[in-house]
């Protein structure tokens, strides 16, 4: 029987990076992934990711899916695609399924990084054809590229719902509503706003009462819910839909940690049934480590480092890491680790209302409940320039509202006129003396798309919007079209003055509009003329 | 179904156009990718009708784990169209229960 | 004696409910009314539902399932959802046909090494 | 303070739900204790055999009597379908060894009573048709089948709690306690419960048990596998076997495939007593099942599971009072064959407990069968 160093499960965030970090140390791995692409969700993944540069912020998951996947070649780390670990055996033997032939090998060491799956939940009519995953839509849409279909009801506020629903429209599809029966927004505020500003409208305190259709999806109906989750009698509104996304939790897929004998425990804030372990990802069972999603629902930067930790303790345990070696990497992971976890999104904050912003701002209630900071609650932020200073000329102007572990923005502008505090959850604001040169580049950096640059004094009655664009068709200089506020609603009319790409801004269009000057801190959104008007 | 020029990703680069037949009428879709993709790029959304209730089921998780979306590929039921990449002359068909539509009628099975 | 570790005869007959028909396992196509039928002729656990209502023993293996069940079962009991169990993840993690299954072990010498 | 039942079983499988249920039905409502859950060891791991023949004379009339008076109504009387299907047995063979095994224990089930003969490649090919053309002949025993294990179990339980029963689950027993030379009921990790009569119903836990009142059973673990497809159009009702043993099951009501096989090695297997499948087990039960059965080439392996075995030294279950303390009784011992007989265990088993005696003699089970022989 062939025997490997170490044996990983999975070749996603967690996978491949502990594969990485155990190779650089010389041990032979061998990584077990069951799709046909490696990279696990980071393939799916097309938005810009918070964090710092040592957590990759500002770049797309797919892009450092492939990054992960070269360095993993070049370390001589063999991926196995499409090879299903179909159980793992007494003396740590995996047997292992591709296409039609089964092998048998040992390993010293097994990472088992095998991820989430996702949640869902019943509802009458949840069985028919249209009704799907998030994450299934975001398969189709990103690594197929096929629509899932062509209106869609999201269901669950959460990142992966406000993600999803972003991808959505940038495949083209409409995305009809989010709704989530909390009374607030899950996911991050920015993320949802990107949405709320195409129109999208978030209902919260709503859940599914039905999906009808005769033999697929054609339409929701969706009610209102009271204190005590009740439904609100009238409170019924009916969208005519063909898809409804489900993005509701995710739970970890501890299911062959288990065939393997690692004890599993009921742990909520981890996401539900995961494999008991250590700091370093040792499970019950000697020699078996598990990384990422598995030993608790994170974000994809954290599992690269609970997976770089897992293969550290692997090549360690074999003796290709000095103790010493190991010890001060561990430190650097793990406060690298610690770092993401900070902020109201960090780590043990599920569930838990937050009032005011570690600077002691008070929350914009509007982004929690509707998606969107509302105008009259945006200016009390430290990103906001005063209207003196928006007078003068270009700025930028940072809605970035929530403590979130990132800071791409103030490495973007060359000028340095943006800060953030010592810490990385630290709301960014503004220098004293704004020198914007208009370059676009914190505009296109900001994974939030929280950033836009303001000249209030662009002409005489005009103001120059500047804001982050990514769909299709891009627009061109001279357009003409509808400016609109944060939550989509058409205010007044709006003219490209330009679209900036470049390759550094990855994809991310910056796009000048001039719009009448009473509309400077209300436009940020352009609807070319002609597309669709979603309301009413 | 097909997204055009992603605002992201650009061109999907898919495999050659190949021919395959779903329920004995002629269809197209790029090989390598999904059957389940091809049929959604087709407008096939309904896949399989269940054994007990004889109920419409499609695409579910989209990664091969759910089994919502299994049919008759090549004669065979109960292939994951969702993980299996579509092959020029596949012949793919409704499931019915575990029968094909032809086979579910002549049982006298309601559909 | 704990006393929620004892079992006694079901009171009267079973009650049906409006939203019985509500399917929770996909592929084996079980209600919350083929649960809560079972729930009270006095059936108490996940594995113990599964035996009787064949909950999360179809081609998914309770993929989906298994996490809904769970809550439904402990919310009709008004218990926490450790509490009912968790049934027992087994080999092959995926459907793999017998076929395959059969080959294994058997040397292939045109195919020459392994995976 | 402690509270008084008429009857403690210990084990709530197949065996004590069994009991439990017939006990009922005469008027006793026992206390049954179960450690982990309903129907969680033996009783929801195995084949699902409803067999008659290859069994040991002692317990052939046991097996038949299950199949002539009590397992055909069972779903009914029970009110649960317990899938019971009198499909037959077939035990086939592809060798002229195979063949003569199989005669010799044709000829001499015969001659206890049991109908079955011998039938020919053409006759199996009758009887299955999607057997493989390779075998050359087999037993057949037509009043043979299967039912569901998991379901009988839970039918029992569910009409014994209906009838009166009561379920201790999640108990662990820790002592029996003896007061006076007699079994005056046991103390769990919960609790105290006073029986003057304690079954020991205990499934592979049963040594466990006999050894706390000081009474050793030559029972050994032996741990066995089986596979379940998916589901299937529904081809057949036989229980199928074949003389080398390599393989057995049948198809289920619900249409997947239940068998189970072996690598030869099981009596040497159990090692660390945990209950795990092995990685060599599966591959080896479909090559048998393929053998025997190609057109099984279109299925999916679902799930393996193992259950464990308890064997005792002479292959026939241990069954009725301990001499050597008074009120303790055994229903142990199945040895991988008790689900077939349930059904007569609980009955026979009720009629020892509240009449003294029950019709078909229990006397080849007695534990001291075991003791010193003159």
């Amino acid at each position: 029987m062939r025997r490997v160093e170490l044996a990983v499960v999975g070749a996603g965030p967690a996978g491949l990076s502990a594969a990485i970090e155990a190779a650089r140390h010389g041990v032979e791995v061998v990584v077990f992934d069951e799709n046909q692409r490696p990279g696990g969700q980071l393939f799916k993944q097309i938005h810009k990711f918070f964090g710092s540069k040592e957590h990759r912020a500002r770049e797309r998951g797919f892009r450092i899916g492939e990054d992960l996947l070269k360095e993993a070649r070049e370390l001589n780390v063999t991926v196995e695609l499409e090879t299903v670990v179909s159980g793992i055996y007494d003396g740590l033997e995996l047997v292992v399924t591709k296409n039609d032939r089964v092998e048998h090998l040992r390993a010293n060491a097994v990472v088992i990084a095998t991820g989430a799956s996702e949640n869902m939940i019943p509802f009458p009519g949840w069985t028919l054809p249209g009704v799907i995953g998030a994450g299934a839509a975001q398969t189709m849409c990103n690594l197929h590229g096929v629509k899932p279909g062509k209106n869609i009801l999201m269901v669950g506020s959460g990142n992966v719902g406000v993600v999803v629903g972003l991808q959505l429209i940038q495949a083209g599809c409409s995305l009809e509503a989010v709704i989530d029966a909390s009374p607030r927004v899950g996911g991050y505020g920015v993320h949802a706003a990107k949405i709320a500003r195409t129109g999208v409208p978030f209902h919260l305190r709503h859940t599914i009462k039905e999906v009808y259709g005769k033999d697929r999806v054609e339409g929701a109906v969706i009610v209102e819910v009271d204190e005590k989750w009740q439904p609100v009698p009238g409170s019924e509104k009916d969208l005519k839909v063909d898809t409804v996304c489900m993005a509701v939790g995710l739970s970890p897929m501890y299911q062959l940690s288990k065939i393997a004998g690692c004890e599993t425990v009921e742990d909520p804030s981890r996401g539900g049934v995961v494999p008991i372990c250590d700091e370093y990802g040792a499970t019950t069972v000697p020699g078996i480590y598990v990384a990422g999603d598995v030993s608790g629902i994170e974000e994809a930067s954290s599992a690269m480092i609970g997976g770089k930790i897992a293969g550290a303790s692997a090549a360690l345990k074999q003796g290709y890491l000095a103790q010493d070696v190991f010890e001060e990497r561990y430190a650097a992971f793990r406060k690298s680790l610690e770092q993401l976890r900070q902020g109201q999104f960090g780590h043990g904050m599920k569930g838990k209302k937050i009032t005011h912003t570690q600077e002691g701002i008070e929350v914009s209630e509007s982004l929690l409940c509707r998606g969107f900071v509302d105008e009259s609650e945006i200016l009390r932020f430290p990103g906001i320039p005063s209207e003196e200073i928006r007078m003068r000329g270009l700025t930028p102007v940072i809605e970035c509202t929530q403590n979130i572990p990132c800071d791409p923005c103030r490495e973007a502008c060359v000028k340095g006129c943006i800060r953030i505090g010592e810490s990385i959850t630290d709301l960014p604001s503004l220098s004293k003396e704004v020198q914007c040169t208009g370059c676009g580049m914190c505009v296109a950096a900001c994974p939030g798309q929280a950033i836009f640059l303001l000249n209030q004094n662009y002409s005489d009655g005009e103001a120059l919007v500047v804001l982050p664009y990514e769909f299709q068709p891009l627009p061109e200089a001279g357009d003409e079209g509808t400016a609109c506020d944060r939550s989509g609603n058409p205010v007044g009319k709006a003219k490209v003055l330009k679209v900036q790409k470049a390759k550094t801004m990855d994809g991310t269009a910056v796009l000048s509009m001039i719009v009448p000057r009473e509309l400077a801190m209300t436009a940020r959104f352009f609807r070319p003329s002609g597309s669709e008007e979603r309301r009413a | 179904m097909r997204i055009k020029n992603h605002p992201i990703l650009g061109e999907f680069d898919k495999g050659r156009t190949v021919a395959f037949s779903y329920n004995g009428a002629p269809m197209t879709g790029c090989e390598g990718e999904p059957i389940a993709a091809a049929l959604r790029a087709n407008d096939v959304i309904i896949h399989r009708y269940t054994s007990k209730e004889h109920k419409p089921r499609g695409i579910f998780c989209a990664i091969g784990r759910c089994t919502d979306c299994v049919m008759i590929v090549n004669g065979k039921p109960n292939v994951r169209t969702c993980v299996t990449p579509l092959e020029e002359g596949m012949t793919v068909e409704t499931q019915y229960g575990l029968l094909t539509q032809e086979e579910a009628e002549a049982k006298g099975a309601v559909l | 004696m704990a006393e929620s570790n004892r079992r006694k005869a079901p009171e009267g007959e079973y009650v049906p409910k409006a939203d019985d028909d509500l399917l929770i396992c996909r592929c084996e196509e079980v209600s919350q009314g083929d649960i809560r039928r079972a729930l009270h002729q006095g059936l108490r656990t996940m594995n113990e539902i599964k035996r009787e209502t064949r909950l999360g023993m179809g081609l998914c293996q309770g993929q989906t399932c298994t996490r809904i069940a769970r809550a439904f079962i402990a919310r009709e009991l008004g218990v926490a959802p450790g509490e009912v169990g968790l049934p027992t993840p087994r080999t092959p993690a995926r459907p793999v046909p017998m076929t395959v299954i059969a080959r294994d072990g058997i040397m292939d010498e045109a195919a020459g090494e392994g995976i | 303070m402690a509270e008084t039942n008429d009857v403690i079983i210990i084990g709530g499988g197949v065996i004590g739900c069994s009991i439990a249920y017939y006990l009922t039905k005469k008027g006793i409502k026992p206390l049954v204790i179960e450690k982990r859950e309903i129907g969680t060891g033996g009783s929801s791991r195995n084949g699902g055999g409803v067999r008659q023949s290859a069994r040991d004379p002692r317990e052939l009339p046991l097996a038949m009597h299950g199949v002539k008076n009590l397992w055909p109504g069972l779903s009914e009387e029970l009110g649960s379908d317990v899938e019971y299907c009198q499909g037959g047995n077939l035990r086939m063979g592809k060798t002229e060894a195979h063949i003569k095994f199989l005669t010799a224990m044709v000829e001499s089930q015969k001659k206890l009573g049991l109908e079955l003969e011998m039938v020919d490649g053409d006759r199996v090919k009758e009887i299955l048709p999607y057997a493989s053309d390779s075998i050359i002949g087999a037993s057949w025993c037509p009043t043979d089948g299967h039912g569901n294990p998991m379901l009988t179990t839970l039918a029992f339980y569910k009409k014994a709690l209906e009838k009166g029963a009561e379920f201790i689950v999640g108990e662990s027993v820790e002592d029996v306690i003896i007061r006076k030379g007699k079994v005056a009921g046991v103390r769990t990790d919960g609790g105290t419960y006073d029986a003057p009569l304690v079954i020991n119903a205990a499934g592979v836990g049963a040594r466990d048990i006999a050894r706390k009142v000081g009474l050793d059973i030559p029972m050994q673990p032996r741990l066995v596998e089986v596979i379940v497809t998916d589901q299937q159009p529904v081809l057949f009702d036989q229980m199928l076997g074949t003389a080398g043993s390599d393989f057995y099951g049948h198809q289920s009501k619900h249409g997947s495939f239940v068998f189970g096989g072996m690598t030869g090695w099981e009596d040497r297997e159990f090692y660390d007593h945990r209950q795990v499948t092995k990685s060599n087990t599966a591959p080896a039960t479909c090559r048998a099942i393929l053998d025997y059965f190609p057109w099984m080439e279109r299925t999916n392996v679902v799930r393996a599971w193992s259950g464990i075995l308890a064997v005792v030294a002479d292959g026939v279950p241990v069954m009725g009072p301990a001499e050597e303390l008074p009120g303790f009784y055994f229903a142990s011992c199945f040895c991988g064959h008790g689900y077939g007989i349930s059904p007569a265990v609980g009955e026979q088993m009720a009629e020892l407990v509240a009449e003294g005696r029950s019709t078909l003699p229990l006397d080849a089970f007695r534990f001291d069968r075991f003791l010193p022989k003159n």
